[in-house]
C-alpha cells in the first residue's frame, strides 16, 4: 500500500474536504483548511514538473482509454491546474487575513445580510470557492468530453451560488443572470456531445479526435457551432460574453477575481483543447477565433472607456485581455501560443490583484464608483500603489510581467510577418490606456475622499504584496519559467503526441 | 530619517554620472526567447547620459523642497515622489545604454510611466493634461514598439545596428513608425498637444526636467534613426537641393513647429506655460538640424541639445523658485522681483541670453553651426524662416525678464517676496557657470563633446583650431574675445546704469500713469506682459495661428471614439434572453450560411 | 385603445421568434435525418457492454454508471452537492424575519396525515430496496435516494411537526460524500487495483445476479443513495421552510 | 407498434410541453411539465432504458416537478403580474 | 400496415423529428417568456429533448435493456449502456441546476417583488 501521487488527488482532495466542511466548521478550520489545500496542491503541482517534462502523466480511471475516463496531465494542463490553485491559495489567504468586524450598513441592511467578510469565510463560500477551483482543474486534466461536462457543471454551479452569495438585489440578479445563460451554454455544449457521441461512438477526446475526420461536413460544421457558442459563452468571446459585466458588477469582488482569474481560463483552454485536438486541419476554426478574439478585444476595450463602476470597468478589461489571449492562442504558432499562456498567468495574476484590491476599497467606501474614489491616493496609498502596479501590467508596460507576455505575442506575430494583429493589439492597449490611466488620475486627485466603511486590514495586503512581487520578478527575469510556457504550448500545439500517448497510434 | 531619506534621493541623482564615470564592458540581461538586452556605453549614448549626469543631480536638489513653508500639507508623500524620480533615472539609463530595440524599449517605458506618475504628484494637473501626456507618450511607444516589431521581422533580431537591403517600402514603414513615435516625444507640431500642458502642470520643478531632459530622449532616439539607416535620410528619395529630399520634410516639420511654438508662446501669460512652447520651439529647431542631417547639421543638433538642456533647467529652476516664494505664475501677478531675488534675476538673464542665441552665450554658437547647414544645402527658404523664428523669441525673452523682474509688482506675495532657498540657487549658479564657459570655449565643447559622437555615426567630425574658437567653413569666432567684450561692455552698461540710477525717476505706483491720457481702474491691466496676446491676434499670419490649434482635433477624435463607445455599449443590455437571442441569431446565420455554401 | 398597437407588436415578435426556431429545426433536421439516422455502429458502449461481465453487475447501466464511469458520477453528486449547499446558502437563516411559525396555506386533515404516516414506511423501505438492487435491477441509488428523500418530503408536508434534523442531515451527506471519496481512494491506494475507484472487493463472476456480487459496485451505489437522498431531502426541506408571505415591507425599505 | 407508440408518447408530450410554456396559470404550467415528464418515462422505457426511465419519473417528475411547485407557492400563480 | 414505422431509419426519424420539436419548443419558451419560472421550464424542456435524442438514435430497435435478468446470460444484443448513465448523470445535474435556480428565483422575488427577467436592471450601469 503506497501513497500514489496522481493528477486524480487534484479533484480527490477538494471533494473529500469539501464533504467532510461540517466537521471543519465543528473544529473550527475552514480557512486553514482552504488555504492550506491549495497551497498542498500547488506544491503537488510544482513537484511534478520534472516528471511531466519527460512525458505527458495519463492516470487511468477503472478502465483504459478509450474505455473508460482518464486524466492527462501534460505541462499545458499541469500549468493551469498550478495557476487554479496558486490563485485559489491567494484568494484563500485574502479572505482569510481580511479583519473580521462587521460592516457598518444601516439597520435594514444590517439585519438582511451578515457581513461580506463573515459569508466568505463560511462553510457554504468554503465549499463554492474549492470546488469552482477544483471543478476548472478537473475540466483542464480530464481526457473524457462527458466528463468534461460534468467539471464544467461543477464549476459552473459553483460559480452560479457564489455569485449569489451576497445574497442582495444585485448578487441575485447577477446569479439568476449567470445561471440562465450558463445552463443555455451547458445545453448547447451537451447537444455537441451528444451528436459527437452519436456520430462516432466515442467519449475519449482522444478517440474522438482520431475519428471526428469521419463525420460528414455539416455535421462537423453543426457540432464546430454548437460547441462553439456553448465554449464561447462561457469563455466570454464576443458575440457570447453580454453577460460578463453583469455578472462581474453584481457579485464579490473576491469572487469575481476567481471568474476572471480561474474559471475563464479553463473554458478558454477547454476551447482551444478542443479545437486543435479534433481539427487535423484546424486552419478555418482557427481564422474564425481570431476574428472573435480581436472583436472581443477591441468591443471590449472600447466599451470600458465609459464604465463609472470599477468592477464593470475591470470585467471590460478582463474581456479585452481574454480577447488577446484568443487572437493569440488561435494563431497557434508556437512563438503566440507560448506567450498566450503566460499571458494567461500573468492576467490570472493581475486580476486576482485588482479585484481583491476592488474588494478593499469597497469595504471601505462601499462603493466602487469613479466619483467615490476621487483622492484614494491619500485615503489608501498602498492600494493606490497597487493598483498602479497592476494597471502597468496589465497594459504591458515594462518592466512588469504583462510586457513579456505581451512581447512574445507580438514577436510571434512579427516573426510569422502578420502584422494585423501586432497593430490591433496596439491600438487594444492605448484604448486601455485610456481608461485604467483615467482611473489613476482620479484616485490622486487632491481632494480626499469620503470613508464611510471601515479601515483595510493591513494583513490583507499580504497576498496583493505577494502577487505584486511575481508580478515583478517574472517581468524582470521572465526565462525563470520560459521553458515551462514553452514545452505548454508544444503540448498545447501536439495533438499527435496526444493521440499517441492516449491511444498508443501515430495520427 | 527624513534626512536620510533626502541624503538617499541625492546620492540616488548621482547614479548617472557614476554610471557614466565607472561604466566598463557591457551587461547582457536575458529575458526569454533568444531576447537579451544588451547594454553598453557607446559615444552617442555617452552625451546624452552626460546630459543626464549633469541635470538629474541639479533637479534634484531643489526636489528637496516641493512645497514652501506657507503651504500647510499635512500629507508626507515626498519619499514617493523621490522613489519615482529614480525610477525614471533609472529608466533613462536604461535607455540610454542599451544596445538593442528591447531594453530601448524597456527604458522608454519606464521612463514615460514614472514621469506620469510624478506628473500626478502636482496638485494643478487635471484630467485633461494627464490623459494627453500619457496617452501621447503611449501612442508613441506603441509606435516605437510597432517599428521594433517590423525591424524585427525583417532582420530577425533586436539588436540595434545598421540595417541594410531593405527596399523603399520596407524602409519607409521603419522610418514612419520609428520616425511618428520619435516626433511625439520631441513634441513637434501636430502632436505637441501634450507638451503645454504637462509641462506646465507638472510639478514646477520637475517641469525642468520634463523639458530639458526628457524631450532629449526624443532627440537621442531620432539620431539614433541615423544610425540606424546609414545611408541617412538621403538613401529615400534621393537629394534635394544639396541636402537629402525626406530630411527636407523633417527640417519644415521642425521649423513650423519652431515658428508656430515661438509666437505661441509670445502670446501666453503664464510663465510655466511661454516655457513650455519655448522649449518646443527650440527642440524643433534641432528636429530641424537632423533633418539637414550633415555632420555639421548633426554637431549643431547635439550642440544645441547641450545648450537647451542647460538654459531650460536654469530657466524652469528659476521660476520653479519664484513660484515657491511668490506662489503666482502669471506675468500679471508679479514683477519688480529684481531687487528681492537678484540671483534668480542673473539666472533668467543668462538663461534667456542663450536661448535667444545672442552671441557670448553658448545658444549662440549651436544656432550659428544650423545656420551654416542650412546655407550648405542651399535650403535658403528654410534658413529665413529659422531666421524668422529666432528672431521672433527676442519677443518672448524679454517678457520673460521683464514681466516677474521689472515693472510693478502687483501682487501683495510678489511684493514680500524673497530670494528663493539655497537648494534652487545652487544649481542655477552652477548652471550659469557651465554657460558662460561654454560660451567662452565653444571649440572645446565641439572638440571633446561633441566630436567623438560624430565619429561614431561615421561622420567628420567638425574640429575647432582652439577651444576658445568656433571654426566652420562659413567663417567662425574667437569665444574668449567676445565674451571679453561683452563682459566689458556689460560692467560699463551695469556702472553707468548704478551710477546714473539716483537721478532716474522712479513710479511711485502702478497707476502712477503720467504719460497716459486716461485714468486706469484697479482692473485694467498694466502689466506689460498682458494683453500682447490679444495684440499678436492682429497681425494676419500670425493671428491664424494662434487661432487654430489642434486641441479641437484630439478632442474630436476623443468624442467620437467615446460615442463609438456607448454605441457599443449598448449591446452589453441587461436582458439576459437578449444575450441568448443574439446567440441563436447568430447561431442560425452561421448554420444557414454553412448549409448553403456546404451543399 | 393604446393597447392595440403593444398587443400588435407582441405578436410580430412572437410570430419571429416562431420563424427563428422552425428555421433552426429545419436546418437541424435536414443535417440530422441526412447524416445522422443510422444510429450507432460500434463505439464504446458495445465494449464495454462486451466486457461488463468483469464487474459481475447484472445491470451493464450500474456497472457504466458506479465503475467504468463512477468519476462522473462522483461529480454529478458533487453537482447536487453544490446545488444544495446554494440552496440553503440562499434559504439560511436571516431571511425570513417573522418569529411566527409556518403557516400553511391549509392545514392538513387528519386522513392525509394518517395516510402519509402509513405510506413513510412504505415508501422508505421502496426506497432502500431500489438503492440496494440497483446492480441487480433497474434503478439504484439516484433513484432510491429521491424515494426515499420524498418519502420525508411527505412527512414534512402532511404533517407540520416533522421536521428533518439538518445537522443530522449534514452527517449522512459528509458522511457518505466522503465515504464515495475514500473508496476511490481506497481503490487507487490498493495495488491490486491502483485506479480511483477500483473496484478492489473480490467480485467473482459466478455471483452475478445475486445481492451480494459486484464488489464495491453495490457499496457505492448505497452511498450515493444516501448522499442523493440527504441532499435532495435538504433541498426539499430548505424550499419548504421559508415563510411564504412575501417580505414586501422588507423589500420596500431597501429600495 | 414501437413506431406508433413513439408517435402517441410524442404528440402527448409536445402537448405537455406546449401547454408548459404557454399556459399563463404556472400552476398548469408545471403541470404540464410533469407531464411531459411522463411522456419522457414512457419514451424512455419504449427505448429500453428503464434506469433512465426511473430516474426520470423519480427525479424528473417527482423532484422537479416539487421544485416548480415550490416556486409557484412563492412567486404567484399568474405568470404577468408585475409585467403587464 | 404501420410496419414500415418500426424500421429503424424511420424510428430514429421520428424520434429525431419529436425530439427536435421538443427542443425548439424550449427555445421559444427560452427567448419569449419572461417569467423566471417559465425560463426554467423551458431549460428543462431543452434538456430533455437532448436526452431522448442520445438515447433514442443510440438504440436500434430490437435491443434489450443492458440488463442481465430471466434467463439471459450474455450482454449480446442490448442497448447500449453508456447513453443511459450519461443521461443519468445529466438529468440529476439538470434538476440540481434548476433547484438553483429556483431558490434565487424565490429569492429574488422576495426582495424586490419581481419576477421577470426583463425587470433585472439593478446591474445596469
Amino acid at each position: 500500500m503506497t501513497l500514489h501521487f496522481t493528477p486524480v488527488w487534484f479533484i480527490a482532495v477538494p471533494l473529500l474536504l469539501a464533504f467532510l466542511s461540517p466537521l471543519w466548521v465543528r473544529l473550527r478550520l475552514l480557512m486553514p483548511i482552504l488555504l492550506g489545500a491549495h497551497v498542498a496542491l500547488f506544491a503537488l503541482a510544482l513537484s511534478w514538473i520534472p516528471t511531466v517534462r519527460v512525458a505527458p502523466l495519463l492516470e487511468t480511471i477503472v478502465i483504459a482509454p478509450p474505455l473508460g475516463i482518464h486524466l492527462h496531465l501534460d505541462a499545458v494542463s499541469l500549468l493551469l491546474v498550478a495557476l487554479f490553485n496558486l490563485a485559489g491559495a491567494l484568494v484563500a489567504s485574502f479572505i482569510w487575513l481580511s479583519n473580521r468586524e462587521s460592516h457598518p450598513f444601516n439597520a435594514a441592511q444590517d439585519r438582511l445580510f451578515d457581513s461580506a467578510q463573515d459569508r466568505l469565510r463560511g462553510r457554504p463560500a468554503f465549499i463554492l470557492i474549492l470546488l469552482l477551483i477544483a471543478g476548472s482543474s478537473g475540466m483542464v486534466l480530464t481526457g473524457d468530453l462527458f466528463n468534461l461536462y460534468v467539471f464544467l457543471e461543477i464549476a459552473g454551479v459553483s460559480a452560479y451560488a457564489l455569485t449569489a452569495l451576497r445574497r442582495d438585489k444585485s448578487a441575485l440578479e447577477a446569479g439568476l443572470k449567470y445561471l440562465i445563460i450558463g445552463s443555455v451554454a451547458a445545453i448547447f455544449f451537451l447537444f455537441a456531445i451528444v451528436l459527437l457521441y452519436l456520430q462516432t461512438g466515442q467519449l475519449n477526446m482522444a478517440a474522438l479526435a482520431r475519428d471526428f475526420a469521419g463525420i460528414p461536413a455539416p455535421m462537423q460544421a453543426l457540432i464546430g457551432l454548437l460547441m462553439l457558442i456553448g465554449l464561447g459563452i462561457k469563455a466570454e468571446l464576443f458575440p457570447f460574453n453580454f453577460w460578463v459585466p453583469d455578472i462581474y458588477r453584481g457579485s464579490d469582488p473576491e469572487i469575481t477575481a476567481l471568474f476572471s482569474g480561474v474559471l475563464v481560463k479553463a473554458f478558454l483552454f477547454v476551447l482551444f483543447h478542443l479545437v486543435f485536438l479534433l481539427l487535423a486541419d484546424p486552419t478555418v476554426a482557427r481564422t474564425w477565433l481570431m476574428a472573435l478574439g480581436a472583436t472581443t478585444m477591441l468591443v471590449a476595450e472600447a466599451v470600458a472607456l465609459r464604465q463609472q463602476d470599477l468592477r464593470r470597468m475591470l470585467a471590460y478589461s478582463s474581456l479585452g485581455q481574454v480577447g488577446l489571449i484568443t487572437l493569440a492562442l488561435g494563431f497557434a504558432s508556437e512563438a503566440t501560443t507560448a506567450g498566450a499562456l503566460f499571458h494567461m498567468v500573468n492576467h490570472t495574476l493581475i486580476k486576482l490583484l485588482l479585484f481583491l484590491l476592488t474588494a478593499l476599497m469597497l469595504r471601505r467606501f462601499l462603493s466602487v464608483r469613479l466619483a467615490n474614489l476621487q483622492g484614494l491616493g491619500r485615503a489608501m496609498p498602498l492600494a493606490a500603489g497597487l493598483f498602479v502596479l497592476g494597471a502597468l501590467a496589465v497594459l504591458g508596460l515594462p518592466p512588469l510581467s504583462g510586457f513579456a507576455s505581451k512581447l512574445w505575442i507580438l514577436k510571434g506575430f512579427a516573426e510569422a510577418r502578420v502584422f494585423w494583429p501586432i497593430a490591433l493589439i496596439l491600438l487594444a492597449a492605448l484604448l486601455e490606456a485610456g481608461y485604467y490611466f483615467r482611473w489613476i488620475k482620479v484616485f490622486y486627485a487632491p481632494e480626499p475622499p469620503v470613508t464611510a466603511g471601515q479601515p483595510e486590514g493591513d494583513w490583507a495586503y499580504a497576498p496583493l504584496l505577494l502577487i505584486a512581487g511575481l508580478l515583478i520578478l517574472l517581468g524582470v527575469a521572465p526565462f525563470l519559467l520560459e521553458d515551462w510556457f514553452v514545452q505548454a504550448a508544444k503540448a498545447l500545439l501536439g495533438r499527435g503526441a496526444i493521440l499517441e500517448s492516449v491511444l498508443g497510434v501515430q495520427p | 530619517m527624513n534626512l536620510i531619506v533626502k541624503l538617499l534621493f541625492l546620492a540616488l541623482s548621482l547614479t548617472p554620472a557614476m554610471t557614466l564615470l565607472t561604466w566598463d564592458g557591457g551587461v547582457a540581461w536575458p529575458l526569454f526567447g533568444g531576447i537579451t538586452l544588451l547594454f553598453d556605453l557607446n559615444p552617442v549614448s555617452g552625451f546624452f547620459l552626460l546630459l543626464l549626469a549633469l541635470g538629474a543631480p541639479l533637479v534634484a536638489l531643489p526636489m528637496l523642497r516641493l512645497r514652501s513653508a506657507r503651504v500647510l500639507d499635512e500629507t508626507r508623500d515626498e519619499p514617493a515622489t523621490y522613489a519615482l524620480y529614480a525610477l525614471l533615472l533609472l529608466g533613462m539609463q536604461l535607455l540610454l545604454l542599451s544596445g538593442d530595440f528591447i531594453g530601448f524599449f524597456v527604458g522608454w517605458e519606464i521612463m514615460t510611466w514614472s514621469s506620469y506618475l510624478l506628473l500626478l504628484r502636482s496638485p494643478r494637473t487635471n484630467l485633461e493634461g494627464a490623459q494627453s501626456y500619457i496617452l501621447f507618450n503611449l501612442a508613441s511607444a506603441f509606435l516605437l514598439l510597432g517599428g521594433i516589431l517590423v525591424y524585427y521581422s525583417l532582420t530577425g533580431e533586436f539588436t540595434i545596428r545598421a540595417v541594410a537591403g531593405l527596399d523603399t517600402l520596407q524602409t519607409l514603414s521603419l522610418v514612419t513608425l520609428f520616425g511618428l513615435a520619435f516626433l511625439i516625444k520631441v513634441g513637434t507640431l501636430p502632436l505637441h498637444l501634450w507638451v503645454p500642458r504637462s509641462y506646465d502642470q507638472a510639478p514646477d520643478v520637475f517641469s525642468a526636467f520634463l523639458s530639458a531632459l526628457m524631450s532629449k530622449m526624443g532627440i537621442y532616439a531620432l539620431i539614433l534613426l541615423l544610425t540606424l539607416f546609414p545611408e541617412g535620410l538621403a538613401g529615400l528619395f534621393g537629394q534635394f537641393l544639396k541636402g537629402p529630399a525626406a530630411g527636407y520634410v523633417l527640417a519644415w516639420i521642425g521649423v513650423i513647429t519652431s515658428i508656430v511654438a515661438t509666437f505661441k508662446a509670445i502670446s501666453q501669460e503664464d510663465m510655466k506655460r511661454l516655457l513650455a512652447y519655448s522649449s518646443i520651439a527650440q527642440v524643433g529647431y534641432i528636429v530641424t538640424a537632423i533633418g539637414v542631417g550633415s555632420s555639421l547639421a548633426i554637431g549643431g543638433a547635439l550642440f544645441h541639445s547641450l545648450v537647451h538642456t542647460l538654459v531650460k533647467l536654469l530657466l524652469f529652476i528659476a521660476i520653479a523658485g519664484i513660484v515657491l516664494q511668490t506662489g503666482h505664475r502669471r506675468f500679471i501677478d508679479l514683477g519688480q522681483l529684481i531687487g528681492r531675488m537678484p540671483i534668480s534675476f542673473f539666472g533668467v538673464l543668462i538663461g534667456i541670453i542663450g536661448l535667444a542665441g545672442m552671441p557670448p552665450l553658448p545658444g549662440f554658437a549651436s544656432k550659428y553651426l544650423i545656420y551654416v547647414s542650412l546655407l550648405e544645402a542651399h535650403w535658403l527658404l528654410l534658413l529665413a524662416a529659422m531666421i524668422l523664428s529666432s528672431t521672433a523669441a527676442f519677443v518672448y525673452c524679454y517678457k520673460l525678464i521683464y514681466g516677474p523682474f521689472l515693472g510693478h509688482a502687483n501682487s501683495p506675495e510678489a511684493r514680500v517676496a524673497t530670494e528663493a532657498p539655497w537648494q534652487y540657487l545652487v544649481p542655477q549658479i552652477v548652471l550659469m557657470g557651465l554657460l558662460v564657459a561654454l560660451g567662452i570655449f565653444p571649440g572645446w565643447a565641439i572638440e571633446i563633446l561633441i566630436d567623438p559622437v560624430l565619429t561614431a555615426l561615421g561622420m567628420t567630425p567638425i574640429g575647432a583650431p582652439a577651444w576658445g574658437q568656433l571654426a566652420t567653413a562659413y567663417g567662425g569666432y574667437d569665444g574668449v574675445v567676445l565674451m571679453s567684450v561683452f563682459a566689458t561692455v556689460f560692467v560699463l552698461v551695469t556702472a553707468i546704469f548704478f551710477l546714473l540710477r539716483g537721478r532716474m525717476r522712479q513710479a511711485g505706483s502702478p497707476y502712477d500713469l503720467s504719460y497716459a491720457g486716461e485714468v486706469p481702474t484697479a482692473e485694467t491691466p498694466l502689466h506689460y506682459g498682458a494683453g500682447m496676446g490679444r495684440e499678436l491676434r492682429r497681425i494676419p499670419l500670425v493671428g491664424w495661428i494662434l487661432n487654430h490649434s489642434t486641441q479641437g482635433f484630439y478632442a474630436g477624435l476623443v468624442r467620437q471614439i467615446q460615442a463609438a463607445a456607448g454605441l457599443l455599449s449598448g449591446l452589453y443590455s441587461g436582458n439576459p434572453q437578449t444575450w441568448i437571442l443574439l446567440a441563436v441569431l447568430i447561431f442560425a446565420a452561421t448554420l444557414t450560411l454553412q448549409s448553403v455554401t456546404g451543399a | 385603445m393604446s393597447r392595440v398597437p403593444l398587443r400588435k407588436r407582441f405578436r410580430v415578435q412572437t410570430l419571429l421568434l416562431v420563424l427563428l426556431c422552425g428555421w433552426l429545426l429545419m436546418l437541424h433536421l435536414t443535417i440530422l435525418l441526412n447524416h445522422g439516422l443510422d444510429g450507432l455502429t460500434t463505439g464504446v458502449g458495445d465494449t464495454l457492454l462486451a466486457r461488463n461481465s468483469e464487474t459481475a453487475s447484472a445491470n451493464a447501466v450500474t456497472s457504466v454508471v458506479v465503475s467504468y464511469r463512477g468519476f462522473d458520477t462522483l461529480g454529478e453528486v458533487t453537482v447536487l452537492f453544490l446545488a444544495a449547499t446554494g440552496v440553503g446558502l440562499l434559504f439560511a437563516g436571516g431571511l425570513t424575519p417573522s418569529p411566527v411559525p409556518r403557516d400553511r396555506d391549509s392545514h392538513p386533515n387528519e386522513v392525509m396525515v394518517t395516510g402519509t404516516r402509513l405510506l413513510f414506511p412504505t415508501l422508505l423501505m421502496l426506497g432502500v430496496y431500489v438503492v440496494l438492487h440497483g446492480h441487480l435491477s433497474p434503478g439504484g441509488g439516484f433513484q432510491g435516494g429521491v424515494i426515499v428523500a420524498t418519502a420525508f418530503f411527505l412527512r414534512m408536508i402532511a404533517d407540520p411537526a416533522f421536521t428533518l434534523d439538518h445537522a443530522r442531515v449534514d452527517f449522512y451527506e459528509s458522511l457518505s460524500g466522503s465515504g464515495f471519496v475514500l473508496f476511490g481512494m481506497l481503490g487507487l491506494v490498493l495495488v491490486s487495483t491502483a485506479s480511483f475507484l477500483g473496484n478492489f472487493i473480490p467480485h467473482p463472476v459466478e455471483a452475478m445476479g445475486q445481492l451480494v456480487s459486484a464488489g464495491v459496485i453495490p457499496l457505492i451505489y448505497l452511498l450515493v443513495g444516501i448522499k442523493v437522498g440527504a441532499e435532495v431531502g435538504a433541498i426539499f426541506q430548505d424550499m419548504l421552510e421559508p415563510d411564504p408571505a412575501p417580505d414586501h415591507a422588507l423589500a420596500a425599505r431597501e429600495l | 407498434m414501437t413506431g406508433l407508440l413513439a408517435i402517441a408518447f410524442f404528440a402527448w408530450m409536445i402537448g405537455a410541453a406546449i401547454m408548459a410554456i404557454v399556459q399563463s396559470d404556472l400552476l398548469q404550467s408545471a403541470l404540464g411539465l410533469s407531464l411531459l415528464s411522463l411522456g419522457a418515462v414512457g419514451q424512455f422505457f419504449l427505448l429500453q432504458a428503464p434506469d433512465v426511465a426511473l430516474t426520470e419519473a423519480a427525479i424528473g417528475a417527482a423532484a422537479s416537478s416539487f421544485v416548480m411547485l415550490m416556486g409557484v407557492r412563492q412567486l404567484g400563480r399568474t405568470e404577468r403580474k408585475d409585467l403587464q | 400496415m404501420l410496419e414500415f414505422l418500426d424500421s429503424p431509419r424511420v424510428l430514429h426519424g421520428i424520434y429525431l423529428l419529436g425530439s427536435l420539436m421538443l427542443f425548439f419548443i424550449g427555445l421559444y419558451g427560452l427567448l419569449a417568456k419572461r417569467h423566471l419560472l417559465k425560463i426554467f421550464v423551458s431549460i428543462e424542456i431543452m434538456e430533455l429533448a437532448v436526452y431522448l435524442i442520445l438515447i433514442a438514435l443510440a438504440t436500434s430497435p430490437g435491443e434489450t435493456a443492458p440488463i442481465l435478468s430471466d434467463g439471459l446470460l450474455t450482454f449480446t444484443g442490448m442497448a447500449d449502456p453508456i447513453p443511459q448513465a450519461l443521461t443519468l448523470t445529466a438529468i440529476v445535474i439538470g434538476v440540481a441546476v434548476t433547484a438553483l435556480g429556483t431558490s434565487m428565483a424565490i429569492q429574488y422575488h422576495r426582495l424586490t417583488g419581481h419576477v421577470g427577467v426583463d425587470a433585472m436592471t439593478e446591474l445596469k450601469d
